[in-house]
């Protein structure tokens, strides 16, 4: 029976030893009439070796590609060690660690993964983590709200990753919290000039870095702006970003809160997930913090030892007035991107952002060599994501390029009307200037050879394996 | 040592070469007053010194992979490896989520049959697959209900029903999607009381959160007179499936009447706890609440898989994550599944509940007190050290605490809130008779310490990495990143 | 600098410490006109991604193909848990035991698996691996002649595996030992009949079940000939194949000596190696086995304990009269395996056994039925492989099936002259029914229309991946 | 209790369902005279049980992963796990031996790169990959040396020298190909006695074995003068290559004057030591030995990899192992090559040669003695502890069992046999200086202990999973195979 040890003998004893005559007998507290009959839509039982192949031929048929969409998800170099390490069955079998004694592995390790974001941010603290970036900034606009006390309105940017955008709502807006939308300027980021009148009265203000278009915002003025508002400010970032520009607390006064997702620290793409998302706060606001938190103390002998704290915020004990009703998080998630940090540590993370940086940069100039294709935002600073806008219907141009093995990038149409013609791209450290020029070459002849043949022609006779 | 934490070991400027790409000089595009200035106090190790601290820190960990872990109402049965080399494979792994459908084919196929499955094992019209953990699936379930009463323009209804023994996420969740919580005790044999039940609904009742088996570790044997009452005032029941490994194949929540469900993959479908998540929490509804589904899920038409999302779904209570939930932990329940097939669900119920009675049995005849005496467990039972305390002044912490140093993780302990010194023990099928007997010696050794030398619980563990650890000073004296000395800063 | 941890401070610093003025200096020793220019055949530094990207290159280009090849191979299940296990730090980055306290997690672990292989081959007593299956056969006759003590000539079947036969000859062949070879006869066996006579005054037979060819040797009947004889039986075996035939410890009045290739206890085919190779012998003969032998003990307490014994045969302490120069075994390898056969149980093997021969016996079948083919040895018994003459040029029919995504067989004529038109064929408990047709579909396809088209004319439009 | 075996876990009739194919009844094709009937004394467990045995046997290791493994002559450096996920990919892990080299391009292609790059680290003129082993190395190193007199007819050469220092490999595999060993003193400086070396050279010289740097710690600085005798008397040099990582990019076993060369890949090249192995002994050769190389190597012809076998090389000592030695091994070997890089090579030596010899430095202000003292370190260095035997009675044993308390793997005692209560240490590259200096301080208060509490040493360790473990008992009471228990049977 898979997983399940008894043998007959067992069972047999076992059964005995309850008094029950049969399993089923163990059951008899249940309404008979509610007894299910057989499953009809679970297949029967595979073996191990079959399912290992049946997982083989999918992830196969699935394929690899040459990626240069970001978006919200980035391809980088996760080092062999970091799932390795992640992977073993202490870190990957035990659960949240209430028995601290017998957890002090996990919670050691969680305190160095707090003050590695709470460096990497700029702020007092961190928690050990939320689901994924956009969950995380929904908890975040709820703490402000909390925090504030008499506002349940919060500003956030147009220039937000609208899938963000679309998670909070659904989270928030049970609560009676507006969420105000402040809209994008011409140079793809947030219109600074028209923010004061929107923050008076408002809890809380959103501010992205790098915004989903891959712009830089005004930060600073952002910050300043929100700070003598008296709205708390959110700042929302990519831990590889931070590495190379500045982290949300030196922005102007400094933000109150800072989250984000966490999946380019180790996490695989994985079609979406798990990844998980941060949380940095101010020292004063640890109270109001959601999440799990670990706190260093000592044992009874009086040596360091290590401890979940602040537990009076949570469900388990606080109950309907927890600060959020998050238990489970994305803990081994949060091992592999320790591991991952460790490995890379400052210099390696700065290397990260310059190069991919750097990557993105050769890219936008090459297809800005293309005829017809421009950079949609040409003197805003950007930081590793450009929008590009194409002179061909942006979904016939990444059809053609898929079938080169090449993901194209992220189609804007979709999120902004105003950008159907635009593409978001991406080239991290992992891509090279041989791959860059290799998407340069066939979106070149895609956009120039288009009329002359339907997409399929333009398919490479020897297509490059990514 | 271990303890030295990873901050403390290294020096400024070591690197891992082959970890990092060439040094490029800081980009000029950039203005520089968005240039970090700010050091970053991250470790500067080796790879060697990277993996010697974090393996040497794995194995200061409890673990399924290393002991018994009966910790009540988590489920922590064994994770195939199998689900995990599955989920790793590079074309899972290495797949980006906006990539096109034609891409996915093969990762949304195991995604559709994941969602065919858990509507049968459900007894349910739909599942969505998104939530991020149980928590969130919770979530997920009363905002469809809430959003089921607003399209419905019956917007008096603010209150949500809760048993006393549930968990803690039921009533946070019910507060976050904006509801009154009305709490509603239990009897003495720990079906709920239905005389409180009935002074509390009415007219504001949104629905009532029920976990089936309780968190008392019994099976509501009311629970179809319960669904009648609850709609009868125009009300929906939700289903919290943290307990739904009990009842796996054996009865369906959509059968006892629910019209929504979350499940916990991470405890039923054997995903790992991963040291605290990621977990899953797919939803599952009848037919009413169907349009609320959270997006995205996954349509299959024609041998094709696709996305579902908002645009063909106006009335879907939205998204709960950036893209599309924890696939990587669903494609490890889908292995999972297939492991255990048709026969297996059931298999799985029937044995977990044959290891908990069992359990109950031997513990019960060694004088610990079940805190609902005559009942049959379901997966796991409750126990109350109360009598022990008051003999012995030994309480349940110093019971789990002692547990440990004998090799056993302890079970869950001071839930449900409502039982005093109470011990949350769940077996789970995975475990041989074998363990389970040696976990019954071991109590059975604590019990007579208990009687004879107390003192040596109250200051366990007594054999593990630390001592005792000082909660209390923890949260007093809030120490929660690490700062260099001066010196070394 | 990769895998070097100095910071040029502590570089410098340590330096100091030890008098020298430069790392250079540190080798002044050496003849200065003995240093080495720059290397010129190793390529500069690849990143941790670069080389990733590369070997996923390469593996991707090696493909993965429906094998039916065994020939001293097989393709087997392996469970996921055997290499997540034997991949933990604490197993992979070990050494030799030699510090046994260091080291009980290794110890008990080879004592255990000394137990499952003396069990599995019905004797006394096993050793902790040597380096794979032929090797281990090499050992084995060099320990046969020491325990004969008069004779240098060893019975070697021709039916043995020919590479095993080409790795004795290389091995023994320094110390004046003759390999005797042994005549097959019509029946792919070994020439019972002729054996007594030339057993007389030799040292060793060897005795393989199956034998390379699949077939069933008449082993009670070779084994009492060499006890007669005063000559000591080495069996040859499958490890798998032991779980469902009589082992070496019975047959007839039992073997001396049985070694056998591991790979089949879970090793994965890797091209060849690493796998290792396996040995046990009746009590009597332990102290001339070669290799590490872990014995059971106590420690001063009192309390069981493991550590390496018998080290008085090994070269590190008898050096030139050591009963080998092995050292490093193959640890890794025993470790799989040791998991894997306590995951699969007799049971398990029992159940691999009978589906790899039912599976090769319904291929076997179905191959029959194509015009032209037909079984070599129609009436032996057989174990899980088995020789078909085809009616086609054997390298012509691989290739067409290599087309197909299918590895055919092992084609006999490289080592047997007379069997030039032999295909060897194997298929394992991994191959499916539908794998078994598809191969035969194929087969079919080649073998009847062949005069119509050239091979590469075969190829299916819709190749099945395998 | 992890020390329970796995035989006295379990259940009769206990299986894993998912690891095996469903049951079949005994083939009737077979006789049953040859059908087993003898029971299998497999354990009957559970997958979890499997799991959590032998991951709680793992953390009963020392490691490199978990400590400073100082074991000299076995350069216990860091072994990338990127290696270990490299030569796991499928399309390595699943291709068949005997599968065509259509197939192979891409393991070929490693293979041959890894040939050319050891060639030129020994300069040497072609390797072999094939040899599974040092020891196994050696073998073909010395054959290759019988060879090559056999094919001129030069037959009277029937002894090989080896220095008294050498490790036992060497004097077994003179022995195994047939060869009577003549042993070389070592001068008090660690040198070669090359008075000696002159009177054992003649006519019966087939050749020298030598490692250079050599087992005692030093590089040996008559090479030239040693490699012009042995060949003006007709015989050949044989570079074991244990001590490569010495010398690593700094001098070549070829330009020293060695005919043949072994290296180990799981030493030099960081291929696991897996416990005891797997390991890798290719052969590199010059001119005069090229027709004697073991088969099968790699070639490469118009960017197309092939096997060179014996087919083509008819002189080959032949072939070593079934296919092509220990594949998996090479290919990490490969990735780490790859990682390490043309200036990485000798940066090896540089930091190897800085560790020892800083390492040495302190230890000896400590109080320890050089067995070797004014010599330069190579990658290793000797102590003896004869002084402190005769002072305190405690062993070089003792230190070894109680550095083992302090968390650091012992080095390497007793060997060379000729130095008195030696320990020779390794501290290899990949160290830290953090951790070097941690030892020292281990040592410091292990030669404090030594001198005010010697029973301390005596009866370590103290605080590992066993005690001291009786060595002479287990040879005398071998125990070699568990038994069940009359009942348990």
């Amino acid at each position: 029976m898979p997983f399940i040890p008894h043998t007959a003998a067992e069972t047999a004893a076992m059964l005995e030893a309850t008094g029950a005559r049969s399993l089923d007998d163990l059951f008899d507290e249940i309404p008979a009439r509610l007894r299910s009959g057989p499953l009809t839509h679970v297949p029967e039982a595979l073996t191990e070796h079959e399912i290992g192949r049946l997982m083989r031929e999918r992830a196969a048929a699935d394929g690899e590609f040459l990626t240069f969409v970001g978006a919200g998800a980035y391809e980088h170099h996760i080092p062999a060690a970091v799932w390795e390490i992640a992977g073993r069955g202490e870190f990957y079998t035990a659960y949240t660690p209430y028995q601290a004694e017998a957890s002090q592995g996990t919670l050691q390790l969680l305190y160095e993964f707090q003050t590695m974001i709470a460096s990497l941010v700029g702020l007092d603290v961190a928690n050990a983590s939320l689901y994924d970036g956009a969950s995380a900034l929904a908890e975040a606009v709820l703490m402000a709200v909390r925090l504030h006390g008499r506002s349940r309105r919060v500003l956030i940017p147009e220039t937000v990753h609208p899938l963000y955008r679309q998670v909070v709502q659904t989270i928030v807006s049970a609560q009676a919290i507006t969420l105000d939308l402040v809209p994008m300027d011409g140079a793809g980021t947030t219109d600074v000039g028209g923010l004061a009148s929107r923050l008076a009265g408002a809890a809380g203000l959103v501010i992205p870095q790098p915004n989903f278009l891959g712009c830089l915002e005004d930060v600073h003025a952002m910050v300043a702006a929100a700070r003598a508002a008296g709205v708390l400010a959110i700042g929302l970032v990519n831990p590889i970003a931070c590495a190379l520009i500045v982290p949300p607390g030196e922005w102007g006064p400094g933000c109150d809160i800072a989250v984000g997702e966490g999946q380019p620290l180790g996490a695989p793409l994985s079609s979406g997930g798990p990844y998980f998302g941060f949380m940095a706060c101010r020292r004063e606001h640890v109270r109001q913090m959601p999440g799990r938190i670990v706190g260093r103390t000592v044992d009874a002998a009086g040596h360091e030892a290590y401890t979940l704290t602040l537990q009076a915020r949570e469900q388990h004990i606080r109950r309907s007035r927890a600060t959020s009703n998050i238990c489970t998080n994305q803990g081994l998630l949060v091992t592999a991107a320790t591991v991952h940090m460790a490995l890379l540590g400052p210099e390696g993370l700065r290397r990260v952002a310059a190069a991919a940086h750097a990557n993105t940069a050769m890219l936008r100039a090459r297809l800005e060599a293309i005829p017809g294709v421009r950079a949609a935002f040409p003197d805003t600073p950007f930081f590793h994501e450009v929008v590009l806008r194409l002179p061909v219907p942006v979904p016939e141009v990444l059809r053609a390029l898929e079938a080169q093995g090449i993901l194209g990038g992220c189609a804007l149409g979709e999120f902004y009307p105003a950008f159907a013609d635009s593409l978001l791209v991406c080239a991290t450290e992992t891509k090279t200037e041989t791959d860059i020029a290799h998407y340069a070459h066939h979106l070149e002849r895609i956009v120039t050879r288009r009329r002359l043949d339907p997409p399929c022609a333009y398919k490479d006779d020897n297509p490059r394996s990514p | 040592d271990p303890r030295v934490l990873i901050f403390e070991r290294g020096a400024p400027g070591r690197v891992n070469a082959p970890q990092m790409p060439r040094p490029l000089a800081p980009p000029a595009d950039i203005p520089s007053t968005l240039l970090r200035r700010a050091p970053l106090a991250l470790p500067q190790v080796s790879e060697l010194q990277v993996v010697r601290h974090y393996t040497r820190l794995s194995q200061r960990n409890f673990a399924i992979d290393t002991h018994f872990y009966p910790l009540g109402s988590c489920t922590m049965k064994y994770n195939p490896r199998a689900a995990h080399v599955a989920a790793q494979l590079p074309g899972f792994a290495n797949r980006h989520p906006l990539a096109p459908e034609s891409t996915g084919q093969g990762v949304l196929a195991c995604l559709f049959e994941l969602q065919e499955m858990l509507k049968d094992v459900t007894g349910m019209r739909a599942v969505s697959l998104t939530p991020m953990a149980g928590a969130q699936g919770e979530f997920a379930g009363v905002a469809m209900i809430r959003a089921y009463h607003a399209a419905r323009n019956d917007l008096a209804r603010d209150e949500i029903l809760i048993p006393k023994a549930a968990h803690g996420t039921n009533p946070a969740t019910a507060a976050m999607c904006g509801y009154r919580v009305r709490e509603i005790d239990v009897r003495a044999d720990g079906d709920i009381d239905l005389v409180a039940l009935n002074a509390a609904i009415g007219p504001r009742t949104a629905g009532l959160m029920l976990t089936n088996p309780s968190t008392l570790g019994v099976f509501d044997r009311h629970i179809e007179d319960i669904a009648q009452r609850v709609h009868a005032a125009g009300g929906l029941l939700y289903y919290d499936g943290a307990n739904l490994n009990a009842i796996l194949g054996q009865v369906k929540p959509g059968d006892m009447g629910f019209d929504v469900v979350h499940l916990n993959l991470h405890k039923t479908f054997a995903t790992p706890h991963g040291g605290g998540g990621p977990g899953a929490g797919p939803v599952g509804v009848g037919e009413r609440l169907l349009p609320f589904l959270p997006v995205p899920m996954v349509g299959e038409s024609g041998g094709r898989y696709y996305w579902i999302t908002e645009k063909t779904r106006p009335q879907s209570i939205g998204r709960l994550s950036t893209f599309a939930g924890n696939v990587g932990v669903l494609l490890r329940a889908y292995v999972y599944a297939r492991l255990v097939g048709r026969e297996g669900m059931a298999r799985i119920a029937h044995y977990a509940a044959l290891n908990a009675n069992y359990l109950l049995e031997r513990l019960s005849r060694l004088g610990f007190e079940p805190a609902y005496p005559g009942r049959r467990a379901a997966h796991e039972f409750l126990l109350t050290l109360k009598g022990l305390k008051e003999r012995t002044g030994v309480t349940a912490l110093d019971v789990a605490k002692r547990l440990l140093d004998k090799g056993y993780h302890a079970p869950t302990i001071y839930f449900p809130l409502m039982v005093p010194e109470c011990l949350l023990i769940e077996p789970t099928e995975t475990e041989s008779r074998d363990e389970i007997d040696g976990f019954v010696a071991a109590m059975a050794e604590i019990l007579a310490e208990a009687e004879t030398t107390p003192e040596l619980l109250k200051a366990a563990p007594h054999t593990l990495p630390v001592r005792r650890v000082d909660e209390v000073r923890a949260a007093r004296a809030l120490d929660l990143v690490w700062k260099a000395h001066p010196a070394s800063a």
